[in-house]
């Protein structure tokens, strides 16, 4: 090679090395032959193009510098480019879900659940999936703010210490402490040193939403502080009234998958459990139902009073509460569900949502007492090292600010100002005090009216502990250091209770040091390595019930013409996830809306109205007035509105402000969940909202396949004889796929319950950009993994089915023929790859396929990205950049990672180790992949379930990916038809 | 000389094809006029207009390349919007052109004489319109290069089962073998304009461009054997070439798009909106240009009644498609033809319904096929009936095809409608710059149709 | 030496209409005449024959190219699709040869166009834009309405002024020469 | 009419056609090589931050390129040692030569030192050298005889074709895997059957697919 010797790259310039030089050359030039997809940006277009025509010539071919830049010293554990993962937990209201996280280089990029953990079995909710956004929200204050000027944080320290020495002098008089839940033995062992501190200082808790109503009920019928741990898989007949267990009531996860346990069945003769909900609004466990009663929230209660009634006439003793049922409902249903729950003494479960008033928790409790679930189907767990929310104390402090008796008001997280009832109206409160201290994520609605703002860490910037419901103790311990040097919860509150400012490691090892035992150090590396205390569950009880200390019912005059309003937490649970982009764009499973949240009712009162979906309307509930818009889902009960809480935040961040209407402004204490006293006015106004699915109809057509119980096993196949076709055969000799490994999917509709968290954990595996409201309107959304909902039935009590849809990988892909420039072809393996650097984007390939799973880059979606959200992508998955198709690849970078470990294990990859993103998050095990010629796997078995189909099977394109057809367990008694 | 009068019906035979006495001289004069004659003001008016539809061209091309396709009204079912339309569009258009010069000389129909060569840049221009949008619709427009098999480091080839590059080379070498059809038809009027050029910088460009013509009978032999293969080789090529276009649609397994009617509808279609666009532009150009004499009513005539023809075709294609839909069984058809009809789209459908399929119907009239008036708007409605045919086929199948979840309204933006308007633009100015440099009219064979032409006319007897 | 630098290269002379031009060229084909042209603005039928000349071999050229470019473009397909990168596209075979039809029909055509101009062209030794018979003023005419014959002065049977007298026997007019300097 | 066009214009098609056929053949020939990157990318020997010479380290004193490189069999990537790595000997072996400034410095003010990459693939390919090493192809075929260079220079295009190229008969580049560091071996006359037998023994099949190292 003649060249070898010879230095190209001379230019003046590069001789002397000068930063200028080097700087001048990065941005000038990019590479003319590597095409690198991200490269284009608005302002270098033009010197691009022109660089390029300059770079055709042949004259000076210089190539752009690039460094490598190691470290000085080598961190032992980081290899460049293999990933590390660790064990952590998200603290969560009064649980915790732990969590595995995958960490590149130091830079976490993959939540998924800890198989180990009992609250998260492995899978994971939505908010675990979308917490990895957060960490890297660059909306997130770094500085603190004394009255809005920018303040040193050791100057808070030494504001501090001299607070710290003045109110314990006064032990404590003037102070009050407004705090998130929590159960965590680290933050309660420091609360008790702080009420030794300051004994008459005040320390509530607050959360708009959580298990109160619940609780109280509890502490009120046992005097004890208990929480209810419910087997859903030990149930063969569960009761739901107005309780979303699957998706929107605390500890979700562990229910989706004790729920789904009872109906996985692969043969005709398999057992199946069996689920009534009585609810007002359409929750995604009232559409897994075998049977739904649309009922207003209001009257459920009644409704649970007039069962207890009826069972009482079968002889279980419940004389006090049936006393009370003073309406009777619909005899049929009563009938029906206390048939079952007598049937199956001591397997039934009986729960109420979390809006429901305390008198009804109570009154369910000693039904399920009575059929003698305690024990089976419900246990319980001192609530030890826990703080739970209180809307009393909250009033309490209310009193306190008023009649100024508190001077120092240390806010720690939660946003009051935004979420505390209105009718305290929280704002003016905080005025009433000297000084206010506010620890949060975001300078938000509270931090603007509080004297001193502390940024807060992330919880995967943070040292810490937490309970699981169970119980079980596990670790919070930091992926990353303080991205934006924020406080953690542990260090702040060991700050204001001890006045010095010590590190979260010794505080956290402090209370282990009493929890582990036998020797500290090695116990202590395994709690680190696990995430969590090994069989530390607390011991369950089961207390007995005192009945005669029953709360008064309210006896409401069930009247079904007044309206009702219930309010319920979505997608951004209380607000704190509003500035969250995956989560707003993450479609609502029922109402398919994003980036927004509307009043919900069904036809009839949107008829009585005359609304249609976008009229904006003024709600006045108990006097206070807000307009937000309509939208229509069949199946609400009637009258009855459902308002979604945590949208309408102002000067948060660039996501959250102002999208969608604070519903918290409708909200009083008197009525947190519930409100009788509703009025509707229609104004002329409209306004435009983005959803992602626009027809809801299947229109006869076999798409979502499902049928009874009984006639499953009177005709097992049923599945694919919905749809009769020729044989298909292709002209073409086929490909022979019955060597190496042939990826394939199922996905089974019946335990499927529609939550989205496989788009979501789709999306933060693949690096799916989000394009935001106006473009989602425009139909341009990019998520790869689709939930289809749509309703069968007539049109007021219809039934809803959701149905995930994602790349088929075809072996007859229609998509792959039609694409000029080879862009997408299929592998030995069986999966359609899409080379992202090929493709020119004519677009035919998302036309042709006839799923519409193929979704294009209209715009730049990563071009304008700040370079903090960018750490959030998964370096093994390139980005995409403008003008490209993408879809799903069956998580091809996984499956080639496990391939190639395998391969130098020399062994082959066993089933189970490789688990696509959607197939690890999902709650509830209804995603089943992997290699289908090896017969002994799991999905080769599940595709050999006779109610497996393919959808769209009869186009001859052989789809890899293939459903389990939905079988509803009837109860004979209410299915006349 | 017998003069016949206008309108009394003689038979085909006997009718002078060029009325008005005409003389070789008094054609070329008449012809050559044109060119050698002053610019008249009205042709810098049409120029002007043009010229700025094309600004309005460049302009929203130029920000389609600097935004990103999301500037159209495309979403996720829909991939193809006006781009696509447009494109099969202006590719209808086009076929005409061909078709009268081969197709109908192959049949020996000498009234293609006076407006081949019309029809024929008409072809060029509204095909060099056509290739706009299959290059700027593309989502990577600086990478289209891999659609062209050249051999590049990475090793890796087109696919070249992909219908879309079928049209890359179907259209252009529709475009190449046209060209060559309109410059070998060119030659030997370049050497009249050769010979009459009066100053030095006409006499060099013209000579050139004749490359040294000389009517001589030797070179007249080969020019009207290659003339006759032209002819030959691209009758089948038009009817290829909209064929392949029509597989854009026609490969696909879109309910609505997978039938095997399409290539033969397609092409009557173009054959249809083509002629249609040649009546528009002829009417146009004989009465400004007054070629009443060359053009006579009676071409006019011929023309509507193949437009009657291909109209029917397009109507027959329409219902037997309803008809094929309902015979199959399939629910995915029969759900397309009903939303077609009454979908939300219903206004698209009866719009085409109406102008391709019931304003054809005036032309069993005679006195209807004879009015310039009653033409004029038909060839106009005629064309817009086509656009919306290709909108109804384009963008109904794809907002609702299989699954329900993903159906979805597709309406224009402000960008779709300056990207169209704009390429009307582009088409009157070329076409306006051709009415001004060379002859509209092919003078050769006018010359050859006229009865004199013919070697035993004069003299009467007539022997072999 | 100016006298032998202008050499005769042939003898024109005008005819009327096409008949005439017909009957003259026929004359000259049976008097042995056999370098001579007959112009006219327009293709006269039956000139040919009339002067005795075979109908032209353009076709085989053409054919050979349309053999070219169909073997070509189908060659290239298969060769790109099964040897050189053979990449599993929607389970159809490697050479899916139905899909292949349009484009080898395609190149195929278009090579047999460019064949058909470039080769008529060649075989009439055009371009040429210098040529004796533009010498003479009459010609202009050629492309109007004027009808001409020319003989080359290599003819065997030319001599200048007995091909005058012929020319004017069988009705050409305003005959001239043609000169050329060498 | 007089002739417009001198008698010489009558042979300007010939020379033009044959002017037209050879500047054809030069422009495809040059764009052939010139812009490929067997001239673009071969020869590429930027000089570096420090005068680090691989002929020394790698040639004269025999250290493998496990060494430096050392998660190399672990990774896709792989890693250019920190600081600590040269420090190992540098703390006392011409702690004070000209040369070790830059590497003092960086130790000294824990600043990395930032090399300047001289083998880039595209960012969308995803290369892993562990797998190339399991399989037995040794780092000379992609980064040629690295003990004879002063400065590293890319000799190889590392272009999707030259890679193609091994990937459907890897048998040429297969060696022992104890040999794979060994700059000097040589392949045996009997290279394509022993390679034959790694191959079958270890089941090496070099994906040419698209989802080989693209995703």
């Amino acid at each position: 090679m003649e060249n070898k010797d010879k230095k190209y790259w001379r230019s003046p310039g590069q001789l002397k090395d000068s930063p200028e030089y080097r700087q001048q050359l990065l941005d000038e030039y990019m590479t003319e032959h590597s095409e690198d997809p991200n490269q284009f940006s608005r302002r270098s277009f033009l010197r691009i193009m022109g660089a390029s025509m300059a770079l055709a010539g042949l004259a000076g071919c210089r190539r752009p510098v690039e460094k490598i830049i190691p470290y000085v010293k080598q961190a032992e554990e980081v290899i460049p480019g293999v990933p590390q993962y660790y064990a952590t937990t998200m603290p969560f209201g009064n649980s915790a879900y732990g969590l595995i996280v995958e960490s590149h280089e130091g830079r976490p990029t993959k939540i998924e659940g800890n198989p180990a953990h009992p609250s998260s079995l492995g899978a994971s909710n939505l908010f675990m999936q979308a917490a990895i956004l957060n960490l890297y929200d660059p909306d997130r204050s770094s500085k603190v703010f004394h009255k809005g000027k920018e303040k040193k944080f050791d100057e808070f320290i030494t504001f501090y210490k001299e607070l710290f020495d003045k109110l314990r002098n006064e032990k404590g008089e003037k102070l009050a402490v407004l705090s998130e839940s929590f159960t965590s033995p680290t933050l309660s062992r420091i609360k008790k040193d702080f009420e030794k501190a300051f004994p008459n200082a005040k320390w509530i808790a607050y959360e708009p939403i959580s298990d109160e109503n619940r609780l109280l009920a509890l502490e009120n019928l046992t005097g004890k502080k208990v929480q209810p741990v419910y087997h859903y898989d030990k149930a063969d007949i569960i009761v739901s009234f107005d309780a979303d267990f699957v998706q929107s009531e605390s500890d979700s996860i562990t229910a989706a998958k004790g729920f789904g346990a009872g109906r996985k069945i692969t043969s005709p003769d398999d057992k199946m459990n069996r689920l009534y909900v009585i609810e007002s609004g359409y929750s995604l466990t009232g559409a897994s139902a075998d049977h739904r009663l649309r009922l207003q929230s209001n009257n459920i209660g009644q409704f649970v009073l007039s069962l207890a009634k009826v069972l009482n006439q079968r002889g279980y003793n419940l004389t006090e509460l049936s006393s009370n049922a003073t309406i009777d409902f619909n005899k049929e249903w009563l009938e029906a569900i206390a048939g079952d729950l007598q049937g199956n003494q001591g397997r039934s479960l009986i729960v109420a949502g979390r809006n429901q008033p305390q008198w009804v928790h109570e009154a369910v409790y000693l039904i399920n007492e009575a059929l003698g679930s305690f024990g089976k189907t419900i246990t319980f767990t001192e609530m030890d090292d826990s703080l739970s929310s209180s809307l009393d104390d909250l009033k309490a402090l209310k009193d306190n600010l008023e009649q100024g008796q508190i001077e120092t008001l240390i806010i720690v997280g939660g946003n009051p100002v935004y979420n505390a009832p209105i009718d305290l109206d929280f704002d003016k409160l905080i005025t009433k005090t000297k000084s206010t201290i506010h620890l949060s994520e975001h300078f938000d609605e509270t931090s603007s009216k509080c004297d001193w703002h502390i940024p807060r860490a992330h919880f995967l910037e943070s040292w810490g502990d937490a309970r699981a419901v169970d119980g079980t103790p596990s670790i919070v311990q930091p992926l990353i250091s303080p991205l934006q040097n924020g406080i953690s919860d542990v260090e702040f509150y060991s700050l204001i209770s001890a006045g010095e400012n010590k590190r979260g490691y010794e505080a956290v090892r402090a209370t282990w040091g009493k929890l582990i035992k036998g020797d500290f150090e090695t116990g202590w590396k395994k709690v680190l390595h696990d995430g969590l205390l090994e069989n530390s569950s607390s011991k369950s009880i089961t207390p007995t019930l005192n009945n005669s200390r029953m709360t008064e019912p309210v006896a409401a005059q069930v009247r079904s013409d007044r309206l009702e309003v219930v309010f319920r937490s979505a997608h951004l649970y209380d607000g704190r996830f509003a500035n969250n982009g995956w989560l707003q764009e993450l479609p609502d499973p029922v109402t398919k809306l994003v980036w927004d949240n509307a009043a919900v009712m069904n036809v009839k009162t949107a008829d009585a109205y005359n609304l249609q979906n976008g009229d904006i309307v003024e709600l006045a509930v108990s006097g206070r007035k807000l307009e937000t818009p309509v939208w229509i889902v069949p199946g609400y009960a009637e009258n009855s509105i459902g308002l979604g809480l945590g949208y309408g935040r102002k000067k948060t961040g660039r996501i959250a402000d102002n999208i969608g209407f604070n519903t918290y402004l409708l909200r009083s204490s008197g009525n947190m969940y519930l409100s009788g006293d509703v009025e509707i006015i229609k104004t002329d106004k409209k306004y435009k909202m983005s959803n992602t699915q626009d027809h809801n109809r299947m229109e006869g057509r076999p798409i979502f396949r499902e049928t009874s119980l009984a006639e499953y096993r009177r005709n097992p196949e049923f599945a694919r004889e919905m749809v009769e076709h020729p044989p298909l055969k292709s002209i073409y000799p086929d490909y022979d796929y019955s060597k190496g490994y042939q990826w394939g999917m199922v996905i089974d509709l019946n335990t499927c319950i529609g939550c989205g968290i496989c788009t979501l954990a789709c999306q933060s595996e693949n690096n799916i950009p989000i394009v935001g409201k106006e473009q989602v309107g425009n139909g341009r959304e990019m998520h790869w993994m689709r939930n289809d909902r749509y309703f069968a039935g007539d049109d007021n009590d219809p039934s809803l089915v959701v149905m995930p849809v994602t790349c088929q990988h075809c072996v007859n892909a229609p998509c792959e023929q039609v694409c000029p420039v080879a862009a997408t072809s299929h592998d030995e393996e069986g999966i359609n790859t899409m080379t992202y650097n090929r493709c020119i984007g004519t677009r035919y390939c998302s036309n042709n396929c006839p799923y519409k799973v193929r979704k294009f880059n209209f715009f730049n979606y990563t071009k304008d990205m700040p370079e903090i959200v960018k750490m959030a992508q998964n370096p093994d998955v390139t980005v995409r950049s403008r003008g490209v198709m993408e879809k799903c690849t069956f998580c091809i970078q996984r499956i080639n990672r496990v391939k190639r470990t395998a391969k130098k294990e020399n062994r082959t990859v066993y089933d189970g180790e490789l688990q696509a993103a959607c197939q690890q998050a999902c709650p509830i095990d209804a995603i089943k992949f992997g290699n289908i010629n090896d017969p002994e796997s799991v999905v080769a078995k599940a595709k050999k379930i006779d109610r497996n189909y393919e959808l769209l099977a009869e186009l001859n394109i052989q789809p890899r990916n293939s459903y389990l057809a939905k079988i509803r367990n009837l109860n004979a008694q209410l299915n006349k038809d | 000389m017998n003069k016949p009068a206008e309108n009394i019906a003689v038979s085909s035979e006997d009718v002078p094809l060029i009325t008005g006495g005409q003389t070789f001289s008094s054609i070329t004069e008449k012809i050559v006029g044109i060119i050698e004659q002053k610019t008249p003001k009205t042709w810098y008016l049409a120029i002007g207009a043009s010229l700025s539809l094309l600004m309005v061209l460049m302009g929203s091309v130029g920000f389609l390349v600097w935004e990103g396709t999301g500037i159209w009204g495309l979403n996720n079912p829909v991939g193809w919007g006006w781009a696509i339309i447009n494109f099969v569009w202006w590719v209808g258009i086009g076929h005409a052109g061909t078709l009268i010069s081969a197709i109908l000389f192959l049949l020996r129909q000498k009234w293609r004489t006076s407006i081949n060569r019309f029809a024929e840049a008409m072809t060029l221009f509204a095909v060099s319109c056509a290739l706009i949008f299959p290059g700027i619709h593309v989502g990577r427009i600086w990478i289209a290069y891999y659609m062209f098999p050249i051999p590049n480091q990475m090793d890796i080839w087109p696919n070249f089962r992909s219908p879309l590059l079928w049209d890359v080379f179907a259209v252009g070498t529709y475009f190449a073998v046209s060209f060559l059809f309109w410059y070998t038809g060119l030659i030997p009027d370049l050497g009249t304009l050769r010979d009459r050029a009066q100053t030095r910088i006409k006499k060099i460009i013209f000579g050139i461009l004749a490359i040294g013509w000389r009517g001589g009978n030797r070179q007249w032999r080969h020019y009207e054997r290659a003339y006759l293969i032209l002819a030959g080789i691209s009758t089948p090529l038009v009817l290829s070439v909209h064929s392949v276009v029509s597989t854009d649609f026609a490969v696909s397994i879109l309910p609505g798009w997978h039938t095997t009617i399409f290539p033969p509808y397609f092409v009557a279609g173009a054959i249809f909106s083509g002629f249609a666009m040649v009546m528009t532009l002829s009417i146009i150009a004989r009465k400004i240009f007054n070629l009443d004499h060359l053009i006579t009513l009676n071409h006019l005539e011929k023309i509507n009644k193949i437009m009657l023809l291909t109209g029917m075709m397009v109507g027959y294609a329409y219902s037997i498609e309803f008809f094929i839909a309902w015979y199959s069984g399939n629910i995915y058809e029969q759900f397309v033809f009903i939303n077609r009809a009454f979908g939300n789209y219903a206004w698209a459908y009866w719009i085409m319904i109406s102008c391709n399929v019931v304003v054809p119907q005036l032309f069993w009239f005679k006195k209807l096929r004879r009015s310039i008036p009653i033409m004029f708007i038909a060839s106009i409605l005629i064309n817009i009936g086509m656009w919306f045919e290709r909108f109804v086929i384009v963008v109904t199948s794809l907002s609702r095809d299989f699954l329900p979840a993903n159906w979805d309204y597709f309406s224009p933006t402000m960008w779709d409608i300056l990207t169209f308007v704009g390429s009307f633009g582009l088409f009157f100015t070329l076409f306006l710059l051709f009415i001004r440099v060379l002859p509209m009219i092919s003078m050769t064979e006018v010359k050859g149709v006229l009865p004199e032409a013919d070697p035993h006319h004069s003299t009467g007897e007539s022997h072999e | 030496m100016n006298n032998n630098s202008i050499k005769t290269v042939g003898i024109m002379a005008q005819f009327s209409n096409p008949g005439e031009l017909m009957k003259a060229a026929e004359k000259l084909r049976d008097s042995g005449y056999s370098k001579f042209d007959c112009h006219s603005p327009f293709p006269i039928h039956g000139m040919d024959k009339a002067m005795g000349l075979s109908s032209s071999s353009l076709g085989w050229v053409v054919g050979l190219a349309a053999i070219i470019g169909t073997t070509g473009a189908l060659g290239l397909q298969w060769w790109t699709s099964t040897i050189d990168y053979p990449l599993v596209i929607s389970g159809k075979p490697l050479f899916s040869f139905q899909a292949y039809v349009p484009i080898t029909f395609a190149v195929g055509v278009l090579l047999s166009g460019v064949a058909a101009l470039i080769g008529m062209l060649a075989l009439n030794g055009l371009p040429r834009w210098n040529h004796p018979v533009f010498n003479s003023d009459k010609f202009e005419k050629v492309t109007d309405d004027a009808f001409f014959i020319s003989i080359e002065a290599e003819d065997p049977k030319f001599h200048t002024d007995e091909t005058i007298q012929f020319f004017e026997s069988i009705g050409g007019t305003n005959c001239e020469l043609l000169q050329e300097n060498q | 009419m007089a002739q417009i066009f001198p008698k010489w214009t009558n042979n300007l098609p010939l020379i033009i056609s044959f002017i037209g056929v050879v500047v054809a053949i030069c422009v495809v020939g040059s764009i052939w090589y010139f812009a490929s990157p067997w001239y673009t990318d071969v020869g590429y020997q930027p000089s570096q931050p420090v005068e680090y010479s691989h002929k020394v380290h790698a040639g004269d004193l025999g250290i493998d390129c496990r060494y430096c490189h050392n998660y190399v069999e672990t990774s896709q990537h792989a890693n250019i040692p920190p600081t600590q790595t040269c420090m190992n000997c540098h703390t006392i072996v011409n702690a004070n030569s000209e040369k070790m400034l830059p590497v003092l410095e960086s130790w000294a003010t824990n600043q990395p030192i930032e090399w300047i990459r001289v083998h880039k693939l595209p960012d969308y390919a995803y290369f892993d050298h562990s797998a190339h090493l399991d399989a037995g192809v040794g780092c000379f075929s992609c980064h040629g005889n690295v003990t004879k260079m002063e400065k590293i220079t890319q000799v190889q295009p590392l272009s999707m074709s030259w890679c193609l190229a091994c990937h459907r008969d890897p048998a040429e580049h297969i060696r022992p895997h104890e040999e794979i560091t060994n700059m000097s071996w040589i392949a045996s006359s009997t290279q394509r059957e022993r390679a034959q037998k790694i191959i079958d023994e270890k089941n090496i099949s070099p994906p040419t697919n698209c989802s080989g190292c693209h995703r």
